[in-house]
């Protein structure tokens, strides 16, 4: 089997010293000439032609897409290189860009189709031909279209390039239900940004003089090229503020740390912009101009003083003040930095929307340092049929009106659950899953299984058994990004990365994967929609690139492309995607709907005394959930380990490596604690991914904790956006309570 | 020299040749003796290290010279030992019949009688005999010494002084080469091939120390022509195996 | 001059995102549970406050040491300073796996391949360089802290910063293996590299193991030059030889008499 | 006196923007909308096309309304088509497109 070519060196010299003695011995005289032969022969081979294949490719152990070259000897991807001539990834791949080998070779990958056997998780499987598995899961899908309306599906599709295909196929069937990743992740930025700006930025990190990061670990969460950036403008003399409970890898290498309170976020923003404006830090003249509300934001503030803000953020009043100054002395090339993972309060959205706000008064929208607009790459969208309309079909999604704004195409994880375990407004009874493990990443596991419990039918598209997978009635194998033939992908946003990527086979598909279009057609022919997907990759691709006529010429050569386009001013003379027209500090909008036009600060629920508040964050080795098996990745960290103050431990009669039970009203847990003084006395905290219920995943089974099985499902009021630092736990030693 | 062989020839009409190996067995000694000579050779090839190289580095860079590089030289050296050993282990196994007596013999000492031969023989092959009558006047019989050099069987203690670190020795080299040799292949705890190089270099070194006594008295030493001839033809005169090996002169006279 | 490889590793850069390791661990089919690389990091100190500390990730590998103990433990020569590129390579063929140059290497930077039963170690990429490729760590890394090329070329790179800027060596005291990393400015952790050491019996040769066969050698050479020059100078007639009592005296062998 | 203008136009103010709100709830469903956007707008209004590209995004809610309200269609080229739809179906379709406006909580072109 393929896997077998990792880590497995063949020992020349071995072979050859025991054969040789055995020829040697067996005919003396004649043995040892043909060996020395056989050697100097071996040797020219070792040194001759490079006769190795190179493949450019775009990563996809994440969703950054860093450009990589495959190294494929003999049929084998043998190595992943970074792709020098990518900007975005700034000629880079990390740990988990070249343990994508580790991925492909996967001893733990889906080979198959798999039928459930047993109860759903039982993991009873029974391997089924394509034929059965494709008939099996249409008819049940036609079957639940019948009896619940085509809205019974629900479709969740993962971050994938492929994903979209998804989205396409959950419309042509005619469901509005669409859950993707994004809202156990970054909703509540974008809605913040949008409900600011009229746009979510991308910012400019490497031009930045000054940069305040809260809610954001960017040296450890690697985002290309913002966490490059970020270490070559520090190199350049950029400060950085670090806002965490954590001492993250960020915190580490930042100019400052402050371990906020958790939750209080909002309060040092506030304050922020009570000193940016009371000082009179802000250009006026710009602030006429571009902005709207400011008298309302002027009035709003005034009660937010630092010294207000010390009480509830911990942080002490001169150094709020005076990173008030400093940024405003940077501006505009300075910035609150816009993070992505925002899915942590139930006022996630205003906490970002304070930030954003404090950005509008930096004056840094569309300028060298701060925060920039989209730019168009050139990609044709394919023309492809019209969706059809069924009129005997539900209305609105199922999670319609649980939250204030939701996003239309990510919908709502928490909500829809939520939806589905009630049966209201509609029943929902068939889910289909590709490349994504809400069992891991969604808060409250158990709750995800509740759901899973009342469905009628469950599919999953993967590429290894995750335990959403596990949960599934039928698994079906998709091959790794290494081995696929993609849409070609539009980069666009920061500093000089405006530009297409291509990701083409390094190796065919392995055992009998399939990539989710070739499904997703199989699935549509046999539900009388093929006329929807009448179409093929290679034809696909060519309509992407048609507008583009030097692209493929440059993705054969390169593996990118750029259409050179105007980075900064692109807003100059023209109006905001906003109400008023203008970047919002007053949002008018939220004022109709009876929401806080300006973020009002409440204060974190307290935390009871013998407990602590749980935080999530990520680590440079791992995506989410999904990587922590790779066995190349998973020697960097075999287990998760609870983050604990020395001194809280130490109460607690904690001592390092000890195993501890942590208790959640939703949850219990039990894993190592590892004491760190680098973390709030009343914070504690687990890497995601591990407990793993699939036994499909060697590594990660019954090994550390589960960190979705301990969170409360709180959400964000505003977004829908899951809310996972709302969780209170009580951390005891294992045997002890 | 031409003396002395044609004193042979003449001597061989009238003296009556003794079997004294077999044909396996010379063939089994010379085997030995270019294996020992090409292992050694190779073996001290392989010491790089200054610090370590009894010869020095010129001994090194000729035989990966000769060889191509010091991993072909490291290979040979192996294949050969282990031919080597399985060739002995072979030998041993199908001619136990005729091995086991030879160790027998080897390993017989008499004490008494192989002492003084060793003394006796020793003084006379350096000092002459001379010094032997000289001794005798001196120790006057004193621990039962006598001038004379005791009579010897089929081997002289001489030769069982060295045969019996070298077979020992063999052994020796033998298990720690092959320790070495599997040292890439299964061991995974390195202490014990540490442990090997340092043993196979000494009991290299131990047995060639021997082997320079054994080569010069097979070879060169007055007296021993017949022995070495004997390594080729398998037979010795009678008058010499009366002479150096009386008893087993006397025993096989008395089997006959 | 001779070419000498080496890095100029800026650890001020290194965010600990283990892309060296895991690239080496590819390229170089590291198996599970060893690595040719690694990244060091200090353990923070919050007793002077929080707000402003600091911590320290090091980069690091093979140094390539210009006094490498680790060839020095080597009985074979297996593990060799490359003269050509001034790196220090083992050659997997001449390798018995004694693992002698293991605790030899201030930097743990070796290890016995479980599988290959050789020892392993970081060799600059010897297959990727042949190729004109850099480095798996080298071009992998994100933030580009790891510069290498030859030191001796005031041209390259390593050559310019090592010029430009101040840099350590991180050396045990008690065995300055002269390494060819450099790290510019403050990095840290600094007490971590060990005294090198050769194992006892690798010691035991040089120290007297080797003397002591000499010695032998040399006692029963001198023996035999003995006995060849009695041989050769000094007429010994052995008494009695007429005589063929079995008590007495040796026969003397006549031909011999005549000859001498 | 100016106190009493304020609250005034306050006043004003909100009625406007209320009625604006409550005109986009009773504006008819955005997923029908869409559906019948494309099935009768986009066929022409789109690159290579015969007429201008036109998209959700490409005016702002208020420009919506007023192309939706003024129902002058016979000042487009596709008066045609507009004579076609009901009442419903244009609501629909406004629907969709002043959801996905310019200044809409998320700007969108239809694909």
């Amino acid at each position: 089997m393929s896997s077998s070519n990792i880590n497995r060196p063949i020992s020349r010299r071995n072979f050859l010293k025991w054969s040789g003695a055995a020829t040697a011995a067996a005919a003396v005289g004649t043995g040892q000439p043909k060996v020395l032969h056989a050697l100097t022969a071996a040797e020219g081979a070792a040194k001759g032609k490079d006769t190795a294949e190179k493949v450019f490719s775009i990563c996809g152990m994440c969703l950054n897409k860093c450009g990589l070259i495959a190294r494929v000897e003999d049929g084998v991807v043998a190595k992943l290189d970074p792709n020098p001539k990518f900007l975005k990834s700034r000629g880079m791949l990390c740990a988990r860009g070249n343990a994508g080998i580790a991925q492909l070779y996967d001893p733990d990958r889906l080979k198959y189709p798999l039928l459930r056997k047993g109860k759903r998780g039982e993991g009873k499987w029974r391997r089924v031909s394509w034929e059965q598995a494709l008939d099996y899961a249409a008819e049940q899908m036609k079957t639940i279209a019948e009896k619940y309306t085509r809205c019974g599906m629900l479709f969740s599709p993962g971050s994938d390039t492929q994903s979209q295909f998804v989205h396409r196929f959950a419309s042509v069937f005619g469901s509005w239900n669409v859950v993707t990743h994004e809202s156990n992740c970054l909703i509540s930025r974008n809605r913040a940004y949008l409900d600011t700006f009229g746009e979510v930025p991308f910012a400019d990190v490497l031009h930045s003089k000054y940069i305040v990061m809260a809610g954001a670990n960017r040296f450890e969460a690697l985002i290309t090229p913002d966490s490059i950036d970020l270490m070559t403008a520090r190199k350049n003399g950029q400060k950085l503020v670090v806002l965490d409970p954590r001492y993250t890898k960020t915190a580490a290498l930042a100019d400052e740390w402050h371990p906020v309170r958790p939750g209080t976020d909002l309060a040092f923003f506030l304050a922020l912009a009570h000193v940016i404006i009371n000082e009179k830090l802000y250009d006026a003249d710009y602030v006429a101009e571009k902005l709207s509300g400011m008298e309302e934001l002027t009035a709003h503030v005034q009660p937010y003083t630092p010294e207000w803000a010390e009480k509830e953020t911990e942080i002490p009043a001169r150094h709020i003040r005076r990173i008030a100054r400093e940024l405003a002395a940077a501006a505009p090339a300075s910035m609150i930095y816009p993070g992505r993972r925002t899915s942590d309060y139930v006022n996630s959205t205003q906490i970002r929307r304070a930030m954003a706000i404090v950005n509008a008064l930096l004056g840094n929208w569309d300028q060298p340092g701060g925060l920039l607009a989209a730019r168009q790459v050139g990609l044709n969208s394919p023309s492809l049929p019209d969706a059809p309309w069924y009129d005997d079909n539900m209305m609105e999604r199922a999670d319609h009106g649980r939250a204030h704004m939701m996003f239309e195409e990510e919908g709502s994880f928490k909500h829809m659950r939520d939806a589905i375990i009630e049966g209201e407004p509609y029943p929902v009874k068939g889910w289909f899953t590709y490349k994504l493990n809400p069992m891991q990443s969604g808060a409250n596991r158990a709750k995800t299984l509740k759901m899973i419990e009342g469905l009628d039918f469950m599919v999953s598209v993967d590429i290894a058994m995750s335990d959403t997978a596990w949960m599934a009635d039928l698994v079906l194998p998709a091959p790794s990004y290494l081995e696929r033939l993609d849409p070609i992908s539009g980069l666009q946003g920061s500093a000089a990365c405006a530009c297409v990527a291509t990701r083409v086979p390094a190796v065919p598909a392995l055992f009998e994967s399939r990539p989710v279009l070739w499904i997703l057609k199989e699935l549509a022919n046999r539900l009388d929609l093929g006329e929807y997907f009448d179409f093929d990759m290679e034809w696909y691709r060519k309509e992407q690139l048609k507008d583009l006529p030097d692209a493929e010429k440059a993705l054969a050569e390169d593996g990118v492309y750029y259409n050179p386009s105007k980075l900064y001013g692109i807003y100059e003379g023209k109006i905001y995607r906003t109400k008023s027209k203008k970047i919002e500090l007053h949002n008018v909008r939220y004022k109709e709907m009876g929401l806080d036009p300006i973020p009002v600060y409440t204060p974190p629920k307290p935390i009871p005394s013998d407990k602590f508040r749980l935080v999530l964050g990520r680590n440079a080795m791992f995506t989410h959930c999904t990587t922590n098996h790779n066995r190349l990745l998973n020697q960097f960290m075999s287990e998760n380990t609870l983050w604990i103050h020395p001194d809280s431990a130490d109460r607690l009669g904690i001592g390092d490596g000890d195993p501890v039970v942590v208790k959640s009203p939703v949850g219990r847990e039990s894993l190592k604690a590892e004491l760190k003084p680098g973390i709030r006395k009343d914070t504690v905290y687990m890497a995601s991914g591990w407990g793993a219920l699939s036994k499909g995943l060697s590594g990660v089974h019954n090994t550390g904790a589960c960190v979705a099985a301990l969170m409360e499902d709180y959400a964000d009021a505003l977004s829908g956006n899951m809310a996972m630092h709302e969780t209170f736990v009580s951390v005891a030693r294992k045997g002890a309570a | 020299m031409s003396d002395e062989q044609s004193i042979q020839k003449d001597d061989a009409v009238e003296t009556e040749q003794m079997e004294r190996h077999t044909k396996l067995s010379i063939f089994m000694h010379w085997f030995n003796a270019a294996c020992w000579l090409f292992l050694l050779a190779t073996g001290i090839g392989l010491i790089r290290n200054a610090d370590l190289q009894p010869v020095g580095g010129w001994w090194t860079d000729m035989m990966r010279g000769i060889f191509g590089g010091g991993a072909n030289l490291l290979l040979v050296h192996e294949i050969v030992g282990v031919l080597w050993a399985v060739v002995f282990l072979v030998y041993v196994i199908a001619k136990a019949k005729e091995v086991v007596p030879f160790l027998k013999e080897i390993f017989t000492i008499d004490p008494k009688r192989d002492v003084l031969w060793l003394v006796n023989k020793g003084i006379q092959m350096t000092l002459g005999y001379k010094a032997l009558y000289k001794l005798d006047g001196i120790l006057k019989g004193r621990f039962g010494y006598k001038p004379e050099i005791p009579d010897q069987g089929f081997y002289n203690v001489g030769q069982k002084m060295f045969a019996i670190p070298s077979i020992l020795g063999g052994v020796v080299i033998v298990v720690t080469g092959v320790i070495m040799t599997a040292s890439n292949v299964m061991l995974e705890n390195t202490a014990p091939v540490q442990w090997a190089i340092l043993i196979h270099f000494l009991t290299v070194g131990f047995v060639f120390a021997g082997l320079l006594i054994h080569v010069y008295m097979a070879s060169i030493a007055a007296g021993e022509r017949p022995a070495f001839i004997s390594m080729f033809t398998g037979k010795v005169p009678e008058d010499y195996a009366m002479h150096h090996h009386k008893l087993w002169y006397d025993e096989v006279r008395e089997g006959r | 001059m001779k070419t000498q490889l080496a890095m100029v590793v800026d650890s001020t850069l290194c965010i600990d995102c283990k892309g060296c390791m895991a690239a080496c661990k590819v390229e170089n089919k590291v198996p599970d549970g060893h690595w040719r690389n690694w990244i060091k990091t200090d353990g923070v100190d919050f007793s002077m406050g929080e707000t402003f500390s600091r911590m320290h990730f090091q980069p690091g590998n093979c140094m390539h040491c210009d006094v490498p103990t680790c060839v020095h433990a080597c009985p074979t020569g297996a593990t060799y300073k490359d003269e050509k590129d001034g790196v220090v390579k083992v050659d997997d063929r001449l390798c018995i796996g004694c693992g002698s140059c293991i605790p030899a290497c201030p930097y743990g930077a070796r290890y016995r391949h479980p599988e290959k039963k050789i020892v392993d170690k970081c060799d600059f990429c010897d297959h990727r360089r042949a190729r004109g490729d850099l480095p798996a760590c080298v071009i992998t890394c994100p933030t580009k802290a790891r510069a290498f090329g030859d030191i001796n070329d005031p041209d390259s790179d390593v050559a310019r910063m090592l010029k430009d800027n101040k840099t350590v060596r991180v050396v045990n005291r008690e065995s300055d293996t002269r390494p060819n990393i450099y790290y510019m400015g403050a990095t840290a952790p600094l007490n971590w590299p060990v005294k090198a050491q050769a194992p006892t019996p690798i010691r035991w040769w040089g120290d007297w193991a080797k003397q002591l066969v000499w010695a032998v050698v040399g006692i029963n050479a001198l023996g035999v030059l003995a006995m060849l020059g009695k041989q050769l100078f000094v007429n010994d007639p052995e008494p009695g030889h007429e005589s063929d009592s079995t008590d007495g005296g040796k026969p003397v062998e006549t031909e011999e008499t005549d000859h001498e | 006196m100016l106190k009493r203008i304020a609250i005034l136009l306050l006043g004003l103010g909100l009625i406007v923007t209320m009625t604006a709100a409550v005109m986009a709830a009773d504006m008819g469903n955005e997923r029908k909308g869409k559906y019948l956007f494309r099935k009768n707008c986009r066929a022409c209004h789109q690159d290579g096309q015969s007429a201008p590209a036109l998209n959700p995004d490409s005016k702002t809610q208020a420009q919506w309304e007023r192309i939706f309200e003024k129902k002058k269609y016979e000042d487009f080229e596709c008066a045609a088509e507009w004579v076609k739809l009901s009442d419903s179906d244009k609501a629909d379709i406004l629907a969709y497109v002043h959801g996905h406006a310019f200044d809409s909580p998320s700007p969108a072109k239809c694909k």
